[in-house]
């Protein structure tokens, strides 16, 4: 691919990028958010229509952008998107087959024998054996990644193609990625090329040949050997400074002190009694396998789903059972929940409205809105968590991924709650961006806050927390004080996993 | 733009999470189809029953005849076709206001080009045809490519075409189409009208089209998530387009049928068989398919609509209570229905 | 209506018109009688209205029930619901369920259309009770209820309230034919003829747009100030009406006339409420006449062109003198009494 | 459930992205508006004044009178109250077809009571509206708590409440309320009924509350994303179900004051609102505040579209053209306000 130019209106995002794919190599392509790489996603996909001059060279012969589904599939160019892209009303084999359904010559009936064959036979190529008439929807996170990775790879020959993964990695959970990694290497190793959009460095080094870096819509290293090359220089060329490196929690010291926090018999669909202590000016760190309940309790705790249990905080003691949001809200919990778009930001609003939501009572009265605090709150947390383009007028949507999730947190911490509680507090965001956040983070303990980071990011539990618990079946099963290491954060989970299996 | 789908629970996975075992031979229908199961495709169904019952005890003489049947058969044969419009644009996740008044814009223009003009009879019906498909493909125009939302877009449409259709037959009732026409909708087969058959060829079509065809599949994914369509390679706007278009054209089609079947048209009635359609339509997703706008669903549902309506007229109960029927069965058989599917999905 | 003063013929003749419709009415017909009313045992009649959400028509049919019950003869009712679908439907019912006679009231013949030929075809005989009294032809038998005369009625009043110099706006309806006839050859002749200096102008209204007639009117009133009187086809569409002199500058001098009334009609002619005059006829009377012009049909019997319908004029003259309430309509008392169903019962042979 | 957002773009991102200098002062009003925005905003407002020109020049001696100021602004009082009861509901995402329904249902209860029963006016009107109410509660019990779809729900429930009606007045239109009563709607103020007063003071009213309260705040936040709210402490389904209980309320109000209008009422008459009152609200989002339900803007919108109207009426132009106008004019001001915003937004 070459000469790449995408303009959205007087916005540039994309300066003449290139991206080179070999047989058989797996290219990953790295840049901070909003650099541009979903944009040339996108651009090579059909979705956006670059701007003149964007050609695709392929067996040598030219081909001007954008391309019809129909030409990509000629051509043996496949996505797999970062949500998968999977209906889960709808069958294993409706979902591969989409878009390629063979068709009777007279009854234009779709031949569901043939269809289910041709299904079974690409998952059997993956070495899956899942059902094929089973809704998608009762898949577990590891099958459904696989059928995404199937309908990408059917019509694609042996030994030739490219397939694009777009932070694919992003919705599965730890325990499966090797099997994911596999998955690639093997299709790879057929002799497909490979592009791998990334913000997980670690992963980039482990299943990478080749890395492209980008940054402001400029290619600033096209296919440097993976071997050549290591997280920090990979993280300077994204950054285009420095990186810091040394750990967040020497960077900023905090002095745990009085138990703020006391959960006790925390139970829910997966969580079995857990009882939890948390200390002012204390990072916890929660993680687990799977379905071993900590991706219930950052919920449970903030009474964002029903559960039993009691809470206490602040000399106050709520019972789970019943309660909603807001009991728990008043005693000073705050929950950042995962899902930004779903769950955390409305994207249609500003992005004042979005950050001084949750004190919208408190700090009016019942009969007036007063609105200078507003854009106060939004733009305190513009220049603490130095988010661009610093507007506080501006709808959410406008922004990008890091810089909502930025918004996200900001909107929480800028009412000082006593307890903040964090559900994977750093997905989908850049090496750079992580670390404002994760530094926040560590701000805010210091400043007297609890804080409760519930992650199966091994590298950020490393970095800030000052204790991890590891949950199996619903319950803490082993726990590291610091000092520890991501290896270490690793390995315990592996152990708990094991365990529990 | 938003897409305003009129889905009713359609991204929600179907059954509980289970531990399928891998590879297990396909079981048949009916065993993957429990008791529960049943009861939540078929609660419609017992529900028309039941009332079968109830009417035929309060007048075994009069409902208990199969003069009954031929009327709730026999009448309202448009309203299979406006509902197979619905059915159609719902299934991409579209919403249309305007096939009551695409249907009234085809009969009136067959009608007036006939009788007031002169037309040829062929050349009048083309036109009020070709009038109905136009009328879908602005739909389409308008939400596809300009990208209104479909709700305001066919909610004005429908007020539009109203008045056009008055302008054409200039404001009256226009009559007088041969009898050779009327014929095609009216002749008599064992009873029931031509009308009826050509709805349930209708429906067998629509179903056949919508559940074992690419472009059915392609249509469910479309109306389930248009972007995962797309990158799948679908051709949505195609798609979409489409929906709208087979929208006019059975509406218009729908218009042609019943003024032959009343041998002319009254071009402001027609916008009163848009609620009955609406309602059989959301109804039959809670028949056969639940969640699912489905052609078979939606037939029975008119003719549920209907039993209730002609047993209260036989009983003389007429007026307020039709309309009571008509809502409060709506309300309570979807009421019923989402409590099943959501009892069936956290069990 | 007190504006005898002129002299003008017209007027005078109008007035005569109207004196003679404001007491209580009497119904006096000469029927032929019905020799053979036995045969018409165990037949069955289909009552098929407009509309059965209008309270007149649900009233015929009760009265009709009862009185063709006398004769052993069953009546049931279909609704219209003002779509040509549903009367459709009625027509289906008819022939698939076998009745002997389908009485369409305030259908037209024609709005059935191929049902008409359908229905012969299958032996069931056709009653019109469109109100127009006709002669049978072509099949179909006419039972008119005085329809035309009442609006006739409407128009006389008009002119002698206003001594000759009226500027009237009618409101026509134009759903069917019919509803058109009775304006442009029954209300503006009368206009033509007794009332050469008044200045009439008609908008219409379907159905479908009652909800933009309160503009309209109030536009028209702007459009030409002088307007006095505003004369509605229908009862039913007064409110509509109202609503369009309540927003117009000088709508609480206009002066609204309504025929083929229901209470409501006559509770506004009482309150003085916009409408000062309103001409009705009993349901219990339309569903007698009705039922022995179906009778006659059903057993051959020689049936009438035209009876002389008793309806009667309500202003603020009369309107004290009766007791404004439903079953005074129902049962004939506000027009005087029910003085029709012993005649006709007598010349069934059955007083 | 799928929540049926009858939202109009809600979600897309509104501005360029620009590269503005670090926390540079939140510019004035007036200089974040520019030329194009106001547009946006305005170009309804154009248009309207564009028609009055228009309508001026064609009948300069009728239409240019304060007479025609008097019918455009003095009729269709209740259409605000509908309105008004749409733009809440719809501010929270769901959708609401009962209205007109709940208007018809109160207006005549009050009237029967009255007139029919003998009941004092007070109680009489009182029990209209706590009828209103209770159609509000119902809707929200069914929709909030059970979970059945707006659309469908309310849809049932506006056939439903027809027959109600139809039932408690007998099928006739009663009449006679009292004069004193008929003052409270019908009393001019400066050459306009009161009517039109209370329908300033409603929409500025529901303007306070939706854009300058906390609750107004979290009704857009419900609307725009439920999830956010719950998760920051608003009761969700408490605002869900305020909002289908002030809508009862409001529609139930304007059915008592538009029963004073007419000094009764005709329950089949109240559906002929639903549509003129959802073009309103629907048109309304392409005015002042784009892309969002507002009650200013539905103002304008009803004047707009009755502006259109009693132009062509004093013309000598009704019938077929009022029905033609009220569509076309729908389609046209959402589909060119649609246009606009997406070119500012591609910029
Ligand atoms: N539809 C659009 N309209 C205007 N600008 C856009 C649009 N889509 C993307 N952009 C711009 O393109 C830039 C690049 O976006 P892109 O999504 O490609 O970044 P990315 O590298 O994928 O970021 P992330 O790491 O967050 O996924 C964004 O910063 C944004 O300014
Ligand atoms: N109207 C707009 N004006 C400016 N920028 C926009 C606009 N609409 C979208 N964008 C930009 O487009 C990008 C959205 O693209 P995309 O959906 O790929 O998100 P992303 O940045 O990749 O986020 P994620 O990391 O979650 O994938 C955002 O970065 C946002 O800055
Ligand atoms: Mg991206
Ligand atoms: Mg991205």
């Amino acid at each position: 691919m070459a000469g790449l130019t995408k303009t959205f209106g007087r916005t540039t995002v994309l300066r003449d990028a290139h991206v080179d794919l070999v047989p058989g190599k797996i290219q990953a392509l790295i840049g901070q958010n909003g650099s541009g790489k979903s944009t040339i996603v996108k651009v090579l996909s059909g979705f956006h229509r670059p701007d003149a001059g964007a050609t695709l060279h392929r067996g040598g012969r030219s081909y001007d952008l954008p391309l019809s589904a129909h030409e990509l599939d000629e051509l043996g160019i496949a996505f797999v998107h970062q949500d998968l892209g999977l209906v889960d009303a709808a069958s294993v084999v409706d979902n591969i087959r989409v878009g390629r359904f063979s068709r009777g010559r007279l009854t234009r009936r779709v031949d569901m024998r043939q269809e289910r064959a041709a299904a079974r036979r690409t998952l059997d190529r993956l070495g899956s054996s899942i059902d094929v008439d089973g809704p998608v929807g009762a898949l577990s996170a590891a099958d459904r990644a696989i059928v995404a990775i199937a309908r990408a790879v059917q019509s694609l020959r042996a030994g030739d193609g490219v397939i694009v993964f777009d932070e694919s990695t992003q919705s599965l959970p730890p325990e499966v990625l090797a099997g994911f990694y596999d998955t690639i290497r093997d299709l790879a190793a057929d002799g497909t090329a490979i592009l791998l959009v990334s913000h997980h460095l670690d992963e980039v080094m482990a299943l990478s040949d080749s890395v492209t870096v980008l940054r402001d819509g400029r290619v600033v290293a096209s296919a440097v050997a993976t071997a050549q090359t290591s997280v920090r220089e990979l993280t300077r060329l994204m950054l285009g400074v420095d990186p810091q490196v040394h750990p967040l929690r020497e960077e900023v010291e905090t002095t745990p002190a009085d138990v703020v926090l006391t959960a006790t018999g925390l139970t829910g669909r997966r969580l079995r009694g857990l009882d939890l202590q948390l200390r002012a000016g204390e990072v916890l760190g929660v993680t687990g396998a799977t379905d071993s309940g900590h991706e219930e309790l950052p919920y449970l705790l903030a009474g964002a789903r029903p559960g039993r249990g009691t809470v206490a905080c602040g000399g106050t003691t709520v019972s789970l059972a019943g309660a909603g949001s807001r009991a728990l809200l008043d005693l000073g919990i705050a929950l950042i929940p995962q899902g930004r778009t779903t769950a955390g930001l409305a994207l249609g609003l500003t992005a004042s409205d979005n950050v001084s939501l949750p004190r919208m009572r408190a700090r009016n009265s019942r009969y007036r809105l007063s609105s200078g605090w507003q854009d106060e709150e939004a733009r305190s947390v513009i220049t603490e968590f130095g988010i661009t383009p610093p507007r506080a007028d501006l709808l959410m949507g406008a922004y990008s991924g890091g810089n909502q999730q930025k918004f996200l947190i900001g909107k929480w911490m800028v009412a000082r709650p006593r307890v903040l509680v964090l559900h994977e507090p750093t997905q989908a965001v850049d090496v750079g961006a992580r670390r404002d956040i994760l530094r926040n983070l560590r701000r805010a303990a210091a400043a007297g806050a609890a804080v409760v980071v519930i992650s199966i990011d091994e590298d950020d539990l490393a970095a800030v927390c000052d204790r991890v618990v590891v949950l199996a079946e619903g319950r803490p099963s082993r726990q590291l004080a610091a000092p520890f290491t991501a290896e270490d954060v690793l390995g315990t989970r592996v152990s708990a996993l094991e365990k529990q299996s | 733009m938003s897409t305003t789908t009129p889905d009713t629970g359609h991204a929600r996975a179907d059954g509980p999470r289970t531990e399928a075992p891998a590879l297990a031979p396909r079981p048949s229908w009916w065993a993957r189809t429990g008791p529960a199961d049943l009861t939540r495709r078929g609660a419609v169904v017992v529900v028309w029953a039941l009332m079968v019952v109830a009417f035929g005890i309060a007048s075994p003489h009069v409902f208990l005849t199969s003069g009954t049947l031929q009327i709730i058969l026999g009448s309202h044969g448009e309203l299979i076709f406006l509902c197979m419009a619905l059915v159609c644009v719902f299934s991409v996740g579209e919403f249309d206001f305007s096939v009551a008044s695409v249907m009234g814009l085809s009969g009136t223009a067959t009608s007036v080009m006939y009788v007031t003009h002169g037309w040829p009879m062929v050349a009048a019906a083309a036109f009020g045809l070709a009038l109905g498909i136009a009328a879908g493909a602005l739909n389409a125009v308008i939400i596809v490519i300009l990208g209104v939302d479909p709700i305001i877009a066919t909610l004005g449409m429908a007020t539009a075409l109203v008045g056009v259709a008055l302008w054409l037959s200039n404001l009256t009732t226009v009559n007088g189409l041969p009898f050779g026409y009327s014929d095609i909708a009216t002749t008599h087969l064992a009873g029931l009208p031509l009308f009826f058959y050509y709805g349930v060829v209708l429906v067998v079509v629509v179903t056949y089209v919508l559940f074992a065809t690419p472009l059915g599949k392609h249509m469910t994914f479309v109306g389930a998530n248009s972007e995962v369509a797309r990158l799948a390679g679908v051709n949505v706007n195609r798609i979409r387009f489409g929906a709208f278009m087979f929208s006019g054209l059975l509406s218009g089609l729908g218009g042609l049928l019943l003024a032959a079947n009343i041998g002319g048209y009254d071009p402001v009635s027609s916008t009163a068989s848009l609620l009955p359609a609406l309602a059989a339509t959301f109804l039959g997703t809670a028949i056969i398919v639940p969640g699912r706008f489905n052609p078979v669903g939606t037939w029975i549902a008119v003719f549920f609509l209907y039993t209730g309506i002609v047993g209260l007229q036989l009983l003389g109960l007429s007026g307020w209570i039709s309309d009571f029927f008509f809502g409060a069965s709506l309300v309570l058989a979807v009421t019923v229905s989402t409590l099943l599917r959501r009892r069936v999905a956290t069990r | 209506a007190t504006s005898a003063s002129s002299n003008d013929p017209g007027v005078a003749a109008a007035q005569k018109v109207v004196d003679s419709r404001l007491g209580s009415q009497t119904f006096k017909a000469d029927l032929p009688a019905i020799d053979q009313i036995a045969k018409a045992k165990d037949k069955k009649v289909l009552y098929t209205a407009i509309s059965l959400k209008i309270p007149y028509f649900q009233n015929v049919l009760k009265t009709m029930q009862s009185a063709a019950g006398l004769a052993g003869v069953q009546v049931d009712g279909c609704d219209g619901n003002v779509t040509p679908a549903n009367i459709a439907g009625c027509v289906t019912q008819a022939i698939s369920q076998h009745y002997d006679a389908i009485v369409l009231d305030n259908i037209p013949v024609d709005l059935i259309g191929q049902g008409a030929d359908a229905l012969k075809g299958a032996g069931v005989q056709i009653i019109s009770a469109e109100g127009e009294s006709l002669p049978a032809a072509d099949g179909v038998t006419y039972a008119g209820t005085g329809g035309p005369e009442m609006l006739q009625a409407a128009a006389n009043w008009t002119i002698a309230d206003s001594g000759g110099k009226a500027n009237v706006l009618i409101v026509q309806q134009n759903d069917t034919p019919l509803q058109v006839k009775y304006v442009s050859q029954y209300m503006q002749p009368t206009f033509a003829k007794n009332c050469p200096n008044c200045k009439v102008q008609v908008i219409s209204v379907t159905a479908a747009q009652l909800g933009n007639l309160g503009t309209q009117v109030s536009a028209a009133l702007l459009k030409d100030p002088k307007i006095d009187y505003v004369v509605s086809e229908f009862d039913a569409n007064v409110q509509y009406i109202v609503t369009g002199l309540q927003s117009s500058p000088r709508g609480k001098s206009v002066k609204l006339v309504g025929a083929i009334g229901d209470l409501a009609a006559l509770q506004r002619v009482r309150s003085g409420q916009f409408q000062r005059a309103d001409v009705l006829v009993s349901p219990s009377y339309a569903g007698w006449a009705i039922t022995d012009q179906t009778l006659r049909v059903l057993v051959g019997a020689k049936t009438w062109d035209r009876l002389d319908t008793p309806f009667r004029t309500f202003d603020t003259s009369n309107i004290g003198d009766v007791t404004v309430a439903q079953d005074g309509i129902d049962g004939g008392a506000i027009v005087g009494g029910d003085t029709w169903s012993h005649v006709f019962r007598a010349s069934w042979g059955l007083s």
